[in-house]
């Protein structure tokens, strides 16, 4: 019931992020669907994972977004600019739909409907990501170095260009 | 509480009135002011939110700079013809319900200044004006007794009724013709209705002299 | 700061230039130096420059309207009355036109001298109002310049942003002309002001013969 | 409806639309989001796959979220910084007009 | 270091925070309508007409002479000389005010009408508490309300009072003298004034 | 133009394809602004928060104060001189009075002089208090350097009403001395406040000086360079704290100023702490000056008896007085064609005059400092605009 | 005693939950405590406003609101009539779903942010495992609705206004929750509770707060600092700078929406203050082991009046940064100065207890301070200036 | 699974909701008040934007990349964030190494930040 509520707010947002008119609009329908998906997170029982997903998708990436859109102007409430294949486009989203969903409809794990223990403790989290996966933390860590990086070269070089 | 009131109070019915004493008493004893100073009484409008007056006493020393926030707009100073539009534009900028003091002399007639060409003759002849302070500059305390007449003016406004504010009632205006410039003067020099308001029961012309006593002090 | 010897400095200087010595007849005594304005802003120049004089600071720019005035006086004329030649005494009116007049007042803030009172006038007051801008020699003439130009009318050639200053760009007049005409905004008040009476009264009457 | 089932079929619309926004519309910045919505489809099933999984206790469904998020984080830096790059170039974020611009 | 002025500021601000509750230096609001400053004796706001005696009238000091009215640089003041002549303090037969209105809403409080009054007629008040939501009514004095003893006069403005009394006086008594000269001279004609009863009380006849 | 400052040059974009026309932000500070002292407009052009380009817009209080003057008698523009600068009106009746004393050629005597110092003097201090106070309020203090510098302004005015009548609005002046004699009691009164004042400044100078926001958002902001500032004919203050030594009461010498044992005090940078400085230690040295002149006052007349107040007729001609007020040279231009009126009345306002390096000052720096720097060339409309 | 009265609050709901049917009870019980949540907030708001206007008035030499009801602590009310029944005015440029959503989502999320905070013994809505995270992702929520109310009305002085907002809020969160981290690695948890637990205990009459330590101290302060710029308080006022750009973002809005905008500011401001209490201060602790007969709510509130008188303290004291410095101070002191803190945190718990513990940390704090702190007054150029006269 | 799920989020979405009843009550009561008594009476100039009083021009006004830069450090800081929590979380139990391996991760950020500075991106103007 809680499921398809959060489901259905995160699915409007998702489109009114895709279909809106103005960006700004966009990115804050994209704010609903993320917060619906957060919430989709803590009930399955992934507190950690659900807050951390407000934290960077709303309070970093949206904002990062909408200073891009501010960045770029004519972006402001431009016409519903959709590309002249957009027929084309659209049966391709279909038909990957289609297949996804008979794909999850048909494999074995919909099947599963056992409830194991849930939650998984920050401790836990903690844990399994400093013993388990401190390599691929160092990697994430040098990516986002790189990111970044290249993210400010990026945009700098434009700032230089500014001057 | 004279007769009257009493009347009123029971045709009205205890929960207007109570409504109605709510809201003024709400209304009068949060004035925000707008930040507008336009000349020398601008200082002493400041002198008065200052420690040794300390409008602050009744609630009204948030001076709001949008007129968005602000219910009070003090016209401190000589409005000029060239400030006027401006003025205007500000006080129907802000919501309602709204007051307008006129301190100081300028601000009432044009003060000392009213020979000059670009001195706007009143601020009333384009916006309605609730209190005016005759001096040049007025004191501090003439600020603050205009101040507790104006709460005294809300006081006495009723909530329904014909003679309601002007803010109340749907049919009185809220905006006010925002002058032009023009090649010699301001277009149009008055608001016409507004002044016709204004000048409509005037007491004594001049030259009639009234003999009524002096008040003896 | 003697008046005489500037005169004569600026004339060694700047060959060719028109220069007048105005007398003052306040006890104040600060005489002036009328500028012809073809030489005007290299006589500034060399005012602000001249290491002697170092008037490198212009405290003053003012505008003055002087309106056509008439002087009368009784002339002893001979005149052929019936046939014989008789003094007769006559009025004779003489018209000086009017002019407007542009007032610079210098000092040195180096040499801590001053002040150098300088004039310039336009041809006449109402068709070909142009004067050279001394904004270019002293910064501090912009505003004021400006000014002249709002109130008074007098176009700067040379001036770097001449637009109006105190009125807004839509006015017409120039308001600090003695001729200028106020808009009749007065209306019917029950006030003393005795110039709002008069002049409400006049609008009655103008409104009366319509 | 099994709730993974469920949440899988959510995170294939999620997917869906944001495929479609992606290749529908024309301003990079939204075709940008359309992948970011994408990208959160794949993490719900990360999520779902982890709580519905044979083996929660081991979090790596969970674990592989977090770094997703991270990457999705410096995957929205660059493209952003590309697109604002771009448009400094060219004065629009449109991608039609970028391509007819190439030449 | 970083933060030590920042430190001291603060020091400062909680001084005169504490200090607000004990010292009346600190705290130096004066609450208006119920307490008010000491009245500073020098002070003026507008203008008032002065009379002598009870009967505002007949006691009336200004004579018309519309001098204040020239000079009064907002021109604020209107009078309309009377027809007819009154005696005045003195004694003397005057002209009067039969108009006498200043506009508040022009007035600057400059006092040059009192600067330039040669009667001690017109005075400055003190009186400020003058807000009013009537634009002209409220705000176009005209001699009646103008009108003010020298009793009241001398409240305001005791030094001034005391020093335009005494003027008053030395003068009331050259006319005196005067009167009395040309009486023993005339001596058995009637002056033509009733001479003052007594000096500040008027002429009622 | 030949002095536009040379940063200024390099900041305006003159090509706007570089720079992106559409990133410029126009935008209008003021004329109904809380930080621009009454109805001043800035038309900023803003890069970012960067000003690129700035145009003072004036003329909102043009109150035609010439025109009238110049229909009207001498004696009644003195009460109209007191709305000019109407934080300073004593400075501006003298500065009227010296002007009109210069046309007709009238001496005042010794108590008046002294007088008219003092009471000058008194108004430095609270000019100077007051703008130190609104310079902090526009960066954001809320009220307490300004409620304290009001606390002691209120002081000050109270002796101005005591002597005068009037806080603001003095009148006092009057050509050949002064209106009237300082009454009882007033120059130990005077002597009090005068004593007490050294306290305030000791307290906001531990209230700010050290203050490290203060210091970063005044340091290096709004550099005036020593050239600009005299080929702008700016005065005052802010011509000092950019290292000019030019003080009309040293220069000058009107009135007794060469009595009295004083100093000027000189920035070196030229930017906003530099002006803040200058005029605090200003606040010191009028102090001597006051101490000096309370002690030396010599009792006799305060009015030159030749001298007519109503009727007044200089000869025709003309003079130009001018006196330092709190704001910089403030001068008076008369023509007298004989009439009871002036035939030209022309005000060299400071604040006016000191504006035209606004925008020199301001460009380059943040919006914010815009605020600070205009805060500092301490302008009142009523002088500018007139 | 002591212990009746600090669970008053707790005993009472319990009873009355009692009396509802148990498949309601806890939603009753969650109910109660959310009402009790916004009732004692929102007067503490109302209280907070006229005592900041009283406080501000006693610095600056007079009384401020005294009027309005006894003491002037009517203020707020009228202020709330007048606010409601003020016309409401949309400009007509503005975009109008967005313009009123803002307010709106502002006061909520400020509302959401209490759910983590423990108010007193066992008096928490809800205790999150990861509440600390719960408060930060809330409060990044807060950023956004920011920027929709300056966006949203298309006023200029409102879009600079929020993007000021903006940058300078994103800025401070980074040092805002690298220093909650020290903490966290303190105490092993992201619970409210937990924390506050763990700094139950008191050695002698001193109790055992993360403040008492190098690196809590210069945690708290760089905390506290960054809490500032959160809520948009003074010194950090830049976005409403009223000097600069009038009212900031919500320059636009009247009425009650003002209001809302007043309410979720000062919402934040508590919240912030609330968990720099629960992080550092010991939340609802007794400062001293003699004191904890008093109930802890009590304690709670004490500490965070203590808080918001700082606030009003620091507001009348001090001027308004400008945009660059306030940015350079949040990259180049409070980012460095809080990673060292993370570092120093780290230290202190490696060393062995003891008075090198203590010198090796103090020293880990205080040198970079001096160094970072010199740096920052290079960059802007800070000097001492003598001036010379001229006679 | 939704019993857990409602037991711990419960509180805080009926916490939401009173607030949402909070921010809208008033509202409606405001609005409510103008239906009555105080018609709202919106005008060409009132509902115009502010401008200090002068004419406002619907300029639409872009920003400077400077705001972006921040944006994309912040992010990338936020992000570290998510991968500290856990670590401070379980840093009470964890060795010296793991610690180290934490520093390394923190340094490699701190890297990217002194190229920041030091290609002064960090330097608002």
């Amino acid at each position: 019931m809680l499921f398809l509520i959060f489901a259905m707010l995160t699915v409007a947002g998702a489109v009114a992020a895709m279909s809106l008119r103005n960006l700004v609009h966009s990115v804050l329908a994209l704010t609903v669907a993320f917060a619906g998906l957060a919430a989709v997170y803590l009930q399955l029982g992934a507190q950690f994972v659900g807050l951390a997903q407000i934290l960077v998708y709303i309070g970093a990436v949206a904002i990062l977004i909408v200073f891009a859109v501010l960045l770029t102007r004519d972006s402001e409430a431009s016409p519903l600019a959709i590309v002249g294949s957009w027929k084309g486009s659209g049966v391709v989203a279909l038909a990957i739909f289609g297949i996804l969903a008979w794909a999850v409809d048909h494999s074995a794990a919909s099947r599963q409907s056992v409830l194991p223990q849930p939650e998984a403790t920050m401790q836990q989290i903690g844990n399994a990501l400093m013993l388990r996966f401190a390599l691929p933390l160092e990697i994430i860590g040098l990516l986002l170095t790189v990111a970044l990086i290249g993210a400010v070269t990026i945009a700098m070089r434009e700032k230089k260009e500014m001057r | 509480m004279d007769l009257e009131l009493k009347e009123a109070l029971s045709r009205q019915g205890i929960f207007t009135t109570t409504l109605e004493e709510l809201y003024n008493w709400g209304r009068r004893s949060s004035v925000w002011p707008l930040t507008f100073g336009l000349a020398c009484c601008a200082i002493e409008m400041i002198a008065t939110s200052m420690a040794r007056y300390d409008l602050a006493r009744f609630g009204a020393e948030v001076f709001r700079p949008s007129p968005r926030q602000a219910d009070l707009m003090i016209v401190a100073g000589t409005v000029t013809k060239k400030m006027a539009p401006q003025v205007v534009r500000l006080y129907n900028q802000m919501p309602e319900p709204k007051y307008v003091i006129a301190m100081g002399a300028c601000a009432i007639s044009g003060g000392p200044f009213k020979q000059g060409y670009n001195v706007l003759k009143g601020i009333d002849r384009y916006i309605p004006v609730d209190v005016h302070i005759p001096g040049c500059p007025p004191r501090p305390e003439a600020l603050m007794d205009a101040f507790i007449t104006l709460q005294k003016k809300i006081d006495a406004q009723s909530l329904t009724g014909a003679d309601r504010p002007r803010h109340l009632n749907a049919e009185e205006p809220s905006e006010f013709i925002v002058p032009q410039y023009g090649a010699h003067d301001l277009e149009p020099p008055k608001n016409v209705k507004l002044w016709n308001i204004i000048t409509k029961n005037i007491p004594n012309g001049p030259g009639t002299a009234s003999d009524n006593e002096p008040r003896k002090d | 700061m003697n008046l005489e010897k500037i005169k004569s400095d600026i004339e060694a200087a700047v060959p060719g230039c028109r220069l007048q010595i105005i007398l003052n007849g306040s006890p104040s005594g600060q005489h002036s130096l009328l500028l012809g304005r073809e030489h005007a802003v290299e006589i500034a120049r060399f005012l602000r420059d001249d290491p002697e004089l170092r008037l490198d600071y212009c405290s003053n720019v003012t505008g003055v309207d002087w309106l056509d005035s008439e002087t009368s006086e009784k002339v002893k004329v001979k005149k052929l009355v019936d046939g014989v030649e008789q003094e007769v005494e006559e009025v004779r009116k003489t018209r000086t036109p009017g002019y407007l007049e542009a007032v610079y007042h210098l000092y040195s803030m180096e040499k801590k001298h001053g002040p150098l009172v300088l004039r310039l006038r336009p041809e006449n007051r109402t068709d070909h109002v142009t004067l050279p801008s001394l904004t270019p020699v002293w910064r501090s003439a912009e505003f004021q310049e400006r000014e002249i130009f709002d109130l008074y009318g007098i176009i700067f050639e040379g001036h770097p942003d001449l637009r109006r200053i105190l009125m807004w760009d839509e006015f017409e007049d120039h308001p600090m002309r003695k001729d200028y005409v106020e808009p009749n905004d007065y209306e019917y008040e029950p006030t003393p002001h005795d110039a709002v009476l008069e002049k409400s009264k006049q609008a009655r009457a103008i409104e009366g013969q319509r | 409806m099994t709730p993974l089932t469920s949440c899988l079929l959510l995170s294939a619309l999620l997917f869906t639309i944001g495929l479609a926004g992606a290749l529908m519309r024309r301003n990079a910045i939204l075709v940008l989001i359309g992948i970011e919505l994408m990208l959160n489809a794949a993490n719900l099933n990360f999520i779902a796959f982890w709580r519905y999984g044979p083996n929660p206790e081991a979090l790596t469904g969970m674990m592989f979220v977090i770094f997703s998020i991270g990457v999705a984080a410096a995957e929205a830096a660059v493209g952003l910084a590309l697109i604002i790059s771009l448009y400094r170039h060219i004065k629009t974020a449109n991608i039609d007009e970028v391509n007819s611009m190439r030449g | 270091m970083l933060g030590e002025g920042i430190a001291k500021g603060l020091v400062e601000t909680a001084r005169n925070f504490i200090g607000s509750y004990f010292s009346k230096n600190r705290l130096t609001t004066v609450q208006y309508p119920e307490e008010r400053l000491p009245q500073i004796e020098a002070t003026r706001d507008f203008p008032f007409l002065v009379y002598d005696g009870d009967d505002w009238q007949a006691g009336m000091r200004c004579v018309g002479c519309q001098i204040c009215e020239k000079e009064c640089p907002p021109k604020c003041i209107y009078i309309e000389k009377s027809k007819d002549k009154k005696p005045d303090a003195v004694g003397k037969l005057q002209f009067y005010p039969a108009v006498f209105n200043i506009d508040v809403s022009v007035c600057m409080s400059c006092q040059i009408c009192v600067e330039v009054c040669p009667f001690e007629a017109i005075k400055m008040d003190t009186e400020f508490e003058l807000s009013t939501d009537n634009r002209f009514g409220g705000l176009l004095w005209d001699k009646a309300r103008l009108s003010k003893p020298n009793a009241y006069y001398g409240k305001v403005h005791p030094t001034d009072a005391a020093a335009s009394d005494a003027l008053l006086a030395e003068e009331k008594a050259k006319v005196e003298a005067k009167a009395k000269a040309a009486g023993e001279t005339k001596t058995n004609s009637e002056l033509t004034s009733p001479p003052l009863a007594t000096s500040g009380a008027t002429s009622k006849q | 133009m030949e002095m536009i400052a040379p940063a200024a040059q390099e900041l305006i974009p003159n090509n706007a394809a570089a720079t992106g026309d559409d990133a410029l932000l126009e935008i209008s500070l003021g004329p109904h602004h809380p930080s621009t002292h009454g109805v001043f407009r800035m038309d900023v052009v803003l890069d970012g928060e960067r000003v690129v380009k700035l145009k003072p817009v004036f003329g909102y209080l043009h109150r035609n104060h010439e025109k009238i003057a110049e229909g009207a008698s001498y004696l009644a523009s003195m009460p109209y001189t007191d709305r000019l600068d109407y934080i300073g009106s004593l400075t501006n009746n003298w500065a009227y009075a010296l002007a009109v004393e210069k046309l007709a050629g009238i001496q005042i005597p010794e108590r008046a002089e002294y007088i008219r110092v003092i009471t000058a003097e008194l108004t430095r201090l609270q000019n100077h208090a007051s703008t130190i106070g609104f310079l902090t309020q526009e960066m954001g203090a809320s009220g307490s350097p300004l409620m304290y510098s009001f606390r002691e302004r209120e002081k000050i005015l109270d002796l101005f009403e005591s002597l005068t009548g009037s806080r603001m609005m003095c009148n006092y002046m009057r050509f050949g001395g002064c209106r009237v004699d300082l009454p009882a009691g007033w120059l130990d009164q005077t002597r009090k406040v005068v004593a007490d004042f050294p306290g305030f400044l000791d307290e906001f100078e531990r209230l700010l000086e050290g203050n490290e926001i203060l210091l970063a958002r005044t340091q290096g902001v709004g550099v005036l360079s020593r050239e600009l500032a005299i080929q702008a004919g700016v005065t005052g203050p802010i011509l000092r704290a950019s290292g000019v030594n030019y003080d009309i009461r040293k220069v000058d010498r009107y009135g007794i100023y060469d009595r009295f044992d004083f100093r000027v005090p000189l920035g070196e940078h030229g930017d906003v702490y530099d002006r803040y400085m200058v005029r605090m230690l200003e606040m010191r040295e009028s102090l001597k000056i006051l101490e000096q002149a309370l002690r030396d006052i010599p009792s006799g007349p305060i009015m030159d008896t030749k001298t007519k107040i109503r009727g007044f007729r200089p000869k025709a001609g003309e003079a130009y007085g001018r006196i330092e007020s709190p704001k910089g040279e403030l001068g008076f231009f008369l023509i007298s064609d004989g009439s009871p009126n002036p035939y030209r009345y022309r005000v060299r306002p400071p604040s006016l005059i000191n504006l035209t390096v606004l925008e020199d000052m301001c460009l380059g720096s943040n919006v914010s400092d815009t605020i600070v720097i205009f805060g500092t060339i301490d302008i009142v409309l009523g002088e500018v605009d007139r | 005693m002591g212990e009746t009265a600090d669970q008053l609050f707790v005993t009472l709901q319990h009873w009355l939950v009692g009396y509802a049917p148990a498949s309601l009870r806890s939603i009753l019980s969650a109910l109660l405590s959310v009402i009790a949540i916004l009732v004692v907030f929102a007067l503490l708001f109302a209280i907070t406003t006229v005592l900041e206007r009283k406080g501000l008035g006693r610095i600056q030499n007079r009384y401020g609101p005294n009027r309005v009801g006894p003491f002037g602590f009517l203020q707020p009310i009228a202020d709330g009539i007048k606010s409601l029944t003020k016309e409401d005015i949309v400009p007509r440029a503005a975009d109008k779903v967005v313009h009123f959503l803002a307010p709106v989502v502002l006061v909520i999320a400020a509302f959401s942010l209490y759910a983590v905070l423990p108010i007193g013994r066992n008096m928490v809505l809800a205790n999150l495992d990861a509440g600390v995270l719960f408060f930060f992702a809330i409060s990044s929520v807060m950023e956004l609705t920011i920027f929709m109310a300056g966006w949203s009305s298309r006023n200029k002085y409102s879009l600079l206004g929020a993007m000021r907002a903006i940058a300078q809020m994103i800025s401070y969160e980074v040092p805002l929750i690298l220093a909650a981290v020290t903490v966290i690695m303190a105490t092993g948890s992201l619970s409210t509770v937990t924390i506050v637990e763990r700094q139950a205990g008191y050695t002698g009459i001193l109790p055992h707060w993360f403040v008492f330590t190098p690196w809590g101290f210069a945690g708290f302060v760089l905390f506290m600092i960054a809490a500032t710029a959160e809520s948009n308080r003074s010194p950090f006022d830049l976005p409403e700078g009223e000097s600069e750009i009038i009212a900031g973002y919500y320059t636009e809005y009247s009425g009650f929406k003002f209001a809302l905008f007043f309410l979720g500011e000062y919402l934040g401001m508590f919240a912030i203050s609330g968990l720099g209490i629960t992080l550092f201060l010991g939340g609802w602790a007794a400062p001293l082991s003699f004191l904890t007969w008093i109930p802890s709510y009590l304690w709670f509130f004490a500490k965070l009046l203590v808080m918001i008188s700082a606030f009003i303290w620091v507001r009348g004291t001090l001027p308004r940064l400008r945009m660059d410095q306030l940015m350079n101070f949040a990259w180049r002191f409070m980012l460095p100065m809080a990673l060292l803190n993370l570092v120093t945190a780290g230290v202190w718990r490696f060393l062995p207890q003891g008075l090198l513990r203590w010198f090796v940390c103090a020293l880990l704090v205080v040198v970079p301070y001096v160094l970072l702190g010199r740096g920052l007054a290079q960059g802007w150029r800070l000097e001492k200036r003598v001036y010379r006269f001229a006679e | 699974m939704n019993s857990a799920f409602t037991h711990i989020y419960g509180p805080i979405a009926i916490l939401m909701i009173a607030a949402v009843g909070f921010a809208i009550a008033p509202l409606a009561m405001a609005w409510l008040w103008s239906k009555k008594f105080s018609p709202r009476k919106p005008g060409p100039v009132k509902n115009a934007t502010y401008e200090c009083g002068l004419e406002s021009n619907d300029a639409f006004l872009r920003f400077r990349p400077e705001y972006y830069l921040y944006a994309i450090v912040f992010l990338i800081f936020d992000v570290e964030a998510i991968f500290l929590l856990p670590f401070a979380v379980a840093f009470t139990g964890l060795t010296v190494g793991a610690s180290i391996a934490m520093l390394i991760f923190l340094l490699l950020l701190v890297e990217g930040l002194v190229w920041t500075w030091r290609k002064g991106v960090l330097i608002w103007v």
